[in-house]
């Protein structure tokens, strides 16, 4: 499932030029096709009371580094693979309907990029997981580089140095794991639900959580390591800018729900005070800045900054409810920031350079396009009633019960998201007809439909039925955050217990090193 | 047998090796540094032909005559190439030679 | 006594003859031979000598008296010196250099070639020093080999100069630790050391010192690096893609069948000192690169944080150490020789060639090479998942593994300087703007290089997925190294 | 019962989206038939529901069903549910009754429009929103309405959306809003925190002992949930929105800000009076704002040239009164002025409505005068209404207000306080009431003369009829010390009212004074305004700097954009250009700067000379010789 598009993008790239477009775009369509209809079978056969891994497939690759092929998808994984073969979709069908220059090469980058994305989000194994974590960054940096405006070099060099930064950390953090759990148990494995069991002291669990945190929070982009954001989602092409708030964001929160918090959970639970606050101020930081951005792609991406700092609230508040809820809301998140992109790309076409004050009542000509935008950003506002609201609604829920202040500041957010969603709607669609291009332009047009429609269904689908969702996520949920509550000294009942428990840490020792586990266990960090 | 001792060697090897140093460090002309270079390859010479007496084996000797060879090919080597430089009329002072930097 | 087994020598024997062969072949009066002899004979002696090392694979065989052995260590690093080798006579087909001297220029590949083999296979000092020696006489004179340009010439003597100093401090190492130990043998000398704990003796510590300098200079380690940039930009292309391939590999070995296959006893005494080039080294390569426009001086710099990184795995001291730095040689030669693939055929193409800027908006005139070059790049950034990635997760991990964590993260930080300049170079590549006024061109066929780097960038990535089987190999190698 | 319900809610529902569904506006006709008979169909069924109801006895009057597990999150089940209770019932009545009516009114007032389809689509959806939040089954729900009202409410504010005054009141009506929906959410936080449910039926039995009586948790519920209320229901110092809400049409202003959903506060408080039972804090300061607001209303109202800026304080001050008697626990009384309000405050809103038509849009009390001798219908409804709410009997304001007014005497001293509070606004809103009506309907005609006049046709004229009859005469269903028909009625619901009853004294001394001084404010009014525009001409410049403050209504707004909208903006603005580029970046450009100079200095020493290789070399083997030396020594 996830090698389609790789294969789908060799295709693409060994067809000659001289064939023309057609084939390519069908190649491409296909690879996704396919993906998708994976997808979909996985989806049928997924057992939604499970909490173990399923559809897990192994192969050895090189196993002295402890790498090899492990992939599965569990309650959390499965709806961010959705999200990916659906909005990489989406996203391939849009760069059809308006084909950029070079179109092939565009959509080799996009399939590229698909393949990294849903092997990160089903690797089983840290190192595998660190491999797709960087095989993402490639797809998009060219694409960035590429197809950007003219400020592309600089977003491109400030992209790829902070994620090189967070990565490298990351790195370093993955090697360590896995020395450090073979000292604690004697078994050298990189792999997650292996390592999931392993004892680590709590000084090691916070240094190694440190490092996973970090270069999560650069991904995040979480406050204050957002520097490459604003730059890299200006520069880039618009859907490119879709796609990196839209999924490339969510990869980070999936690793710190994935990785970060069941693995160390004493470290988590160390952090979750600091994580918390960052989260907090990028809640309200992102809101205030994008209420005040002129650029209406600008005013997205930061809100996007916003956004996230729901989701980290959600996971790191260690609680079920707060936990589903951060899982609903990576999906709603996805949905509402693409289909936001989608808007600001056709509105655009009437606007100048996406400059907010560069059109007004625009309803009087696209009607059909101020509804769509009004849902849209109802949606991306939380209104009550709204799927994005479901999410919000429970993470914070969760959040209040362990951190009051918390999601108590965060509602701030809430406040300024309706201030600055408004600003864009009315500024755009509202007051008196204005418009730099031919205003007619920003009406919705069939091929805008094509690519939306699904993007509003998906939003409608789960504002009516958001148990379809939630109702799969619980066990692993549960799994995640059991450890992290006990660390956290959560009061007994408040504890969830997993469908499946956490396997025992392992203590068989490799033939011919056998560690005296109590003092080891007893040991200092080495 | 009365002996010279190690130490002996040693320091006059270590002598020589230095003042070759100081001679590739202070000379401009290259085949001045050649011969800068050759005294010090023979410095370590005299380290193995003392060590080989200290140790009572020839293999020291054996080696120290290797090296005179290769010495010898190194510094045709090196003739070479400052013929070469003399052939395209450029001036024999490395200090000049220095179009690549940075 | 005298067990001379000639047969564990052959690799060495087979390169070393064919270079006076391809020598006089360059002399006989038919042109068609004179032309394609040299290197055809170089070629094929560089097959059948990779032919040899496959042949003897297995368990330690001795040739004259130990002094060369055939192990799987040096039979590993002869495919290394080979493959280099292959690739610069393939470089040479049409190269300036090698068509104005037809017979020297293969004859004095051979000659370096079979140098690095006589070090990789050495049992003795004196071996030891003579392939040493021998491939850097023979790479004096093939730096300089173009005598009619002024930069050749003044490669060839800095590095002569320079060389020679390095020469002479290896030597005196070499001198010292016969002097601690009174033997020439490297069981002999391994022999001396564990039995008679000469731990902190002054001559041991003197040699250590002495060797880490001598072989330091070789592998382009900093602080010894500084006539790395001027020589790499200044020698032929082709030559300079061979230095820093197969000297490197030479040097890298050299260290490792002395540190570890000699001296592991006295760990200690020599661990603080590598790791202390290993660090100059990344920090100086990775910042220096930084600030580098032109082509060849920035694979120079990147070729010496290289050999910091290799230098972690020889740091260790451990099994795991060595094995990764083995399976980063390959690495680094694969995605090495397809960066300067790339470089010469520039150079070829457009007069400037060398400089950075030659290759903005590349991929538009030549998609493949574009491609390999990109490769190159992100291997050599350590982008997973590229043999540079698992090459550098392999050494990074060892020095994990022997409470050396800072050091990884060392070499992660460099890693991550090192990404701003190679990426530099693909963001040029793909998206400057191609120069319309730009004279393109064409110096005959480019075949050979063409191979070469399409070739290497598939073995870049081959490399991480044959990384089981080929870890395999290492290890016995490494193995191999320590066994009496 | 619950599927009739369940029709009830998503009739108008289903005719939102068939009038969105077409790609282009449909026939008027078909349009008129798809607004109106949703809602007509839905009072129908509401009757019957009542009806059947009524043969009930009082604890089997409550249905709870639930269409589907909306979700079931971390043992957290919240149902797509509704309960229908009396409360709901009374309330399903006011909303598809009063709603009706008023959409009929709309599809004449409507018709010059061009986007008509628009309009009723969009009053559907505000008419399934609201029935959404008084059927919720769970808070949920209850919140999930109460945003969606607020959305409608934006919507049908900024209508006009090509008038940027209407933009900006609706933008404002919603980031109102939107606080008074994170109140409601925290609250639910807090329920969820406390309680572990969100189900009205769960919270509500396990309230009194699990949160207490007078704890920190009740009260802060409770002073949450007034967040929301006081957004809602435009209560001081939440309430600057509501006037400016009249930039949308007048049907929407009868409808939605003053018949129903402003009143949803009052709804909630009534509804969570188990909650506010335990937090008599939050009770005595929802008593004591709503008290505020009605006073400070009524003054404002005074000095409004717009006739629906009148009223919209007026409602304002109404449910001011409602909110005072909710918190001072007169459940029932506060529940009966929200009907008897909704009558003739719609009244009053179609009556100026007609008005507005009939002069094309004119809405200044200044270009009025004399229209008694030409709009028949307009007037006796405003008339009506005027009396209604000046609460002068029998109208149907005098019962329900005296019964909130004569109640809260009978709460000791805080009650008497506030009786007296009310009593004086009591009368304001009388002199207000008729200063309005006697400057638009008598006097002489404004000058110029009016021209042509749009008639009122039948849809419009029906509804006013109706609701004159209502507000004229509904009051007399609850009668002191007679009979009290809707006390009865929602008895069952009153988990928690407190008994109280007024006694004979009060009622007079309450029924009394507002209906004299009521009559004297009245005449006031006349002697004024009565008889054309002189008086007020002349003392048009009265005390001018106290009229400029209440005509400012108190600087309210104006202090909010300053404190909030300005500083935020100001806050905003700093971030985005000075902290972003600035203290996020500079860091970055330091590092990348050391780098580059370090960068420079290796290149400085890499000098093309040989011999200074060497010596770089030479000092390099010192230092690993001293590396090895301490290496070894160590």
């Amino acid at each position: 499932m996830i090698l389609a598009p790789f294969v789908a993008a060799l295709f693409v790239i060994a067809l000659p030029p001289q064939i023309g477009v057609l084939p390519v775009r069908a190649m491409a369509m296909v690879g996704a096709l396919v993906a998708l209809a994976a997808n979909c079978y996985i989806l049928a056969g997924f057992d939604r009371d499970g909490a173990e891994l399923q559809f897990v497939d192994t192969q050895e690759w090189a196993t002295q580094v402890g790498l090899e092929w492990n992939v599965g998808v569990d309650g959390i994984a499965i709806w961010l693979v959705l999200l990916t073969t659906v909005l990489f979709t989406l996203a391939i069908i849009a760069t059809i309907l308006r084909p950029p220059s070079r179109e092939p090469q565009f959509l080799m980058l996009l399939l590229m990029g698909e393949t990294a994305l849903l092997g990160l989000f089903t690797a089983n194994n840290l190192v595998l997981f660190y491999v797709f974590w960087e095989a993402m960054l490639i797809p998009f940096a060219f694409m960035i580089g590429i197809w950007g405006n003219e400020d592309r070099r600089e977003a491109l060099m400030r992209f790829v140095v902070y994620t090189m930064v967070g990565s490298l950390v990351m790195l370093v953090a993955v090697v360590g794991t896995a020395f450090v759990a073979r000292d604690v148990t004697g078994q050298f494995t990189y792999e997650i639900q292996a390592l999931r069991a392993v004892d680590f002291t709590e000084t090691q669990s916070t240094l190694l959580f440190a490092g996973f945190a970090l270069a999560f929070a650069i991904k995040l982009p979480l406050w204050p390591f957002h520097g490459w954001l604003p730059r890299a989602y200006g520069a880039a092409p618009l859907l490119v800018t879709a796609l990196l708030a839209a999924v490339m964001s969510k990869a980070a929160v999936y690793g710190l729900l994935r990785v970060g918090v069941p693995v160390f959970p004493e470290g988590a639970d160390n952090f979750t005070i600091p994580l918390l606050t960052l989260a907090v101020i990028g809640i309200v930081y992102g809101s205030v800045v994008a209420w005040r951005q002129d650029s209406m792609r600008m005013l997205i991406g930061y809100s996007s900054l916003a956004h996230l700092g729901f989701i980290v609230l959600g996971i790191m508040a260690f609680d079920v409810i707060g936990g589903q809820g951060a899982v609903l809301q990576m999906v709603n998140h996805g949905i509402v920031v693409a289909a936001s992109f989608a808007i600001v790309a056709v509105i655009s076409r009437a606007a100048n350079r996406e400059m907010i004050d560069s059109v007004s009542g625009l309803s009087a000509v696209a009607p059909r396009m101020a509804y769509v935008f009004l849902l849209v950003a109802m949606a991306a506002l939380a209104i009550p009633g709204s799927n994005a609201f479901v999410g919000e609604f429970f993470i914070l829920t969760g959040t209040f019960r362990w951190h009051v202040w918390a999601a108590s500041l965060a509602t701030i957010g809430i406040v300024y998201a309706a201030i600055y969603m408004l600003r864009l709607y009315q500024d755009s669609f509202m007051g008196p007809l204005r418009a730099t291009g031919r205003a007619t332009d920003a009406e919705l047009t069939v091929k805008d439909a094509i690519y939306m429609a699904p993007l509003v269904l998906a939003m409608l689908f789960i504002a009516f039925y958001p148990a379809a969702l939630v109702g799969a996520t619980e066990a692993s949920i549960k799994r995640a955050v059991a450890p992290a509550q006990i660390a956290a000294d959560r009061p007994p009942e408040d504890i969830a217990e997993p469908v499946v428990p956490n396997p025992p840490p392992a203590v068989q020792p490799l033939p011919g090193d056998e560690p005296d586990l109590t003092a080891e266990d007893a040991g200092a960090p080495r | 047998m009365n002996t010279v001792p190690i130490a002996a060697y040693i320091s006059v090897s270590a002598v020589l090796f230095a003042l070759g140093l100081l001679g590739v460090l202070s000379r401009r002309n290259p085949l001045l540094l050649l011969l800068a270079v050759e005294l010090m390859l023979n410095a370590a010479n005299v380290a193995l032909v003392g060590f080989s007496r200290f140790h009572e084996t020839t293999d020291g000797q054996v080696f120290a005559l290797v090296v005179m060879v290769v010495a010898a090919s190194e510094v045709v080597i090196g003739l070479g190439l400052v013929v070469a430089v003399f052939r395209q009329r450029l001036e024999l002072n490395v200090d000049l030679m220095s179009r690549m930097r940075g | 006594m005298a067990d001379i087994n000639i047969v564990a020598a052959t690799p060495v024997i087979i390169v070393a003859g064919t270079s006076v062969v391809t020598l006089s072949l360059g002399l006989v009066p038919w042109r068609r031979v004179r032309l394609y002899g040299p290197l055809l004979a170089a070629g094929t002696a560089l097959i059948a000598a990779m032919v040899m090392s496959g042949v003897l694979w297995g368990d330690r065989q001795l040739a004259f008296d130990g002094n060369i052995r055939a192990d799987r260590f040096s039979l590993l690093l002869n495919f290394v010196f080979l493959i280099a080798a292959l690739a610069v006579i393939m470089f040479s087909w049409r190269e300036p250099a090698s068509v104005d001297r037809r017979g020297e220029w293969p004859s004095l590949v051979l000659a370096s070639t079979a140098g690095m083999m006589l070090v990789a296979g050495s049992g003795d000092l004196i071996t030891l020093f003579l392939g040493i020696e021998l491939l850097s006489v023979a790479l004096y004179a093939l730096c300089a080999i173009e005598v009619w340009r002024e930069r050749s010439l003044e490669s060839g003597l800095k590095y002569l100069i320079v060389g020679a100093v390095g020469s002479a401090f290896f030597l005196y190492g070499l001198a010292m630790l016969f002097g601690a130990t009174g033997s020439l043998k490297f069981s002999e000398i391994g022999r001396e050391i564990s039995q008679q704990s000469l731990a902190n003796e002054p001559f041991l510590l003197a040699a250590i010192a002495l060797i880490v300098v001598g072989l330091g200079f070789k592998a382009s380690a900093a602080p010894f690096h500084m006539w790395t940039p001027d020589v790499y930009e200044g020698a032929p292309t082709g030559i300079t893609a061979f230095m820093s391939t197969g000297t490197k590999a030479a040097a890298i070995a050299a260290f490792l069948l002395i540190f570890q296959g000699i001296l592991p006893g006295v760990e200690g005494d020599w661990q603080a000192a590598i790791i202390t080039i290993a660090v100059a080294s990344i920090v100086v390569g990775n910042i220096a690169a930084l600030v580098q426009r032109n082509l060849k001086r920035l694979l120079a710099y990147s070729s010496i944080a290289q050999a910091g990184y290799l230098l972690i795995g020889i740091a260790t001291g451990t099994i795991a150490g060595a094995e990764a730095t083995l399976y980063y040689l390959f690495a680094y030669l694969a995605m090495t020789l397809a960066a300067f693939a790339v470089v010469l055929i520039r150079e070829r193409q457009v007069p400037d060639g060398e400089r950075l800027e030659s290759l903005s908006g590349y991929w538009r005139t030549s998609p493949l090479l574009a491609v390999v070059m990109t490769i190159a790049m992100l291997s050599l950034a350590g982008f997973p998942p590229l043999s540079g990635f698992v090459g550098k997760f392999l050494l990074f991990g060892s020095a994990v593994d022997a409470d050396l964590a800072w050091l990884a993260v060392v070499g992660a930080i460099g890693s991550v300087v090192s990404v701003v300049y190679y990426l530099r170079v693909v963001g040029v590549i793909w998206f400057g703007q191609t120069d319309p006024e730009r004279e393109e061109r064409r110096l005959g066929p480019v075949t050979g290089a063409t191979v070469v780097g399409v070739t290497s960038a598939l073995a870049a990535i081959a490399l991480t997925f044959a990384t089981n089987p080929i870890l395999d190999v290492c290890r016995g190698a490494a193995e191999s190294l320590l066994a009496p | 019962m619950n599927v009739l319900a369940w029709i009830v809610l998503g009739l108008p529902f289903v005719a939102f989206l068939i009038l969105l569904a077409p790609p282009k506006e449909p026939p008027r006709k078909l349009t008129r038939a798809l607004a109106v008979a949703p809602i007509g169909i839905g009072f129908l069924l509401s009757v019957t529901i009542f009806g059947v109801y009524l043969s009930r006895p009082g604890d089997e009057r409550l249905e709870v069903s639930s269409l589907w597990e909306w979700i079931d999150i971390g043992g957290l089940p919240v149902d797509l549910a509704i309960q229908v209770d009396d409360l709901t019932v009374y309330m399903m009545l006011v909303i598809t009754g009063i709603g009706s009516m008023i959409l009929l009114f709309a599809t004449d007032y409507m018709e010059p429009d061009r986007d008509y389809r628009r309009f009723f689509a969009e009053m559907n959806f505000f008419v399934f929103s609201m029935l959404l939040l008084v059927m919720a089954g769970n808070f949920f729900f209850l919140i999930v309405g109460w945003g969606l009202v607020g959305l409608a409410s934006y919507l049908l504010i900024g209508y006009y959306y090509d008038r940027p005054s209407a933009v900006a009141a609706s933008k404002k009506a919603f980031v109102i809003n939107v606080i008074g929906d994170v109140g409601m959410v925290l609250a639910a936080f807090l329920l969820v925190r406390e309680l572990g449910t969100l189900d009205y039926g769960e919270v509500f039995a396990r309230a009194d002992s699990e949160l207490g009586q007078g704890t920190g948790t009740s009260e802060a519920i409770a002073f949450l949930l007034l967040v929301g209320v006081a957004a809602k229901s435009a209560q001081f110092p939440l309430h600057t929105w509501l006037p400016d809400a009249m930039e949308g049409p007048t049907p929407v202003s009868a409808l939605i800000h003053a018949a129903t959903m402003v009143t949803a506060g009052v709804y909630l408080i009534v509804r969570c009076q188990v909650l506010y039972q335990n937090a008599p804090i939050a009770s005595d300061t929802i008593a004591v704002i709503g008290a505020i607001t009605l006073f400070f209303a009524a003054t404002i109202a005074f000095m409004q040239e717009d006739i629906k800026r009148v009223l919209a304080w007026s409602t304002v001050s109404q449910i001011g009164y409602m909110i005072m008697g909710a918190g001072l626990g007169l459940y029932g009384a506060a529940m009966f002025h929200l009907l008897m309000h909704a009558f003739f405050k719609a009244l009053l809103f179609l009556s100026a409505g007609a008005v507005i038509h009939a002069l094309a849009g004119e809405q200044s009390l200044n270009r009025m005068g004399g229209l008694r001798r030409h709009l028949g219908w307009p007037t006796l409804g405003f008339l009506v209404g005027a009396f209604a709410l000046a609460g002068i009997a029998p109208f149907s304001g005098f019962f329900s207000k005296d019964e909130i007014l004569e109640q809260a005497i009978e709460l000791g001293a805080f009650g008497i306080s506030l009786a007296v509070v009310g009593t004086i606004g009591s009368v304001m809103t009388a002199f207000y009431a008729f200063r309005a009506y006697f400057r638009a309907f008598e006097g002489p005609d404004r000058e110029g003369g009016y021209g042509h006049l749009h008639r009122t046709n039948w849809r419009m004229v029906i509804p006013i009829a109706v609701l004159t009859v209502g507000a004229a005469f509904a009051g007399w269903v609850q009668v002191p010390s007679g009979w009290h028909l809707i006390d009865d009625w929602l008895e069952p619901a009153f988990l928690a009212a407190p008994d109280v009853k007024a006694t004979v004294t009060s009622e007079v001394i309450i029924s009394l004074s507002t209906f004299v001084f009521g009559l004297a404010a009245i005449g006031l009014a006349w002697w004024m305004f009565g008889r054309g525009s002189e008086w007020r001409l002349r003392h048009a410049n009265v005390l001018p700097g106290v009229r400029r403050v209440v005509e400012d209504q108190y600087m309210l707004n104006e202090v909010y954009d300053e404190v909030f909208v300005k500083s935020g903006k100001d806050l905003g603005d700093a971030m985005a250009r000075d902290v972003e580029p600035g203290g996020v970046f500079r860091s970055v450009k330091t590092t990348v700067g050391v780098f580059l100079a370090a960068a420079a200095g290796l290149r400085w020493m890499q000098s093309g000379l040989v011999r200074s290789y060497v010596f770089v070399f030479i000092v390099g083997a010192a230092v690993i010789a001293a590396v090895v030396i301490l290496s070894g020594v160590i």
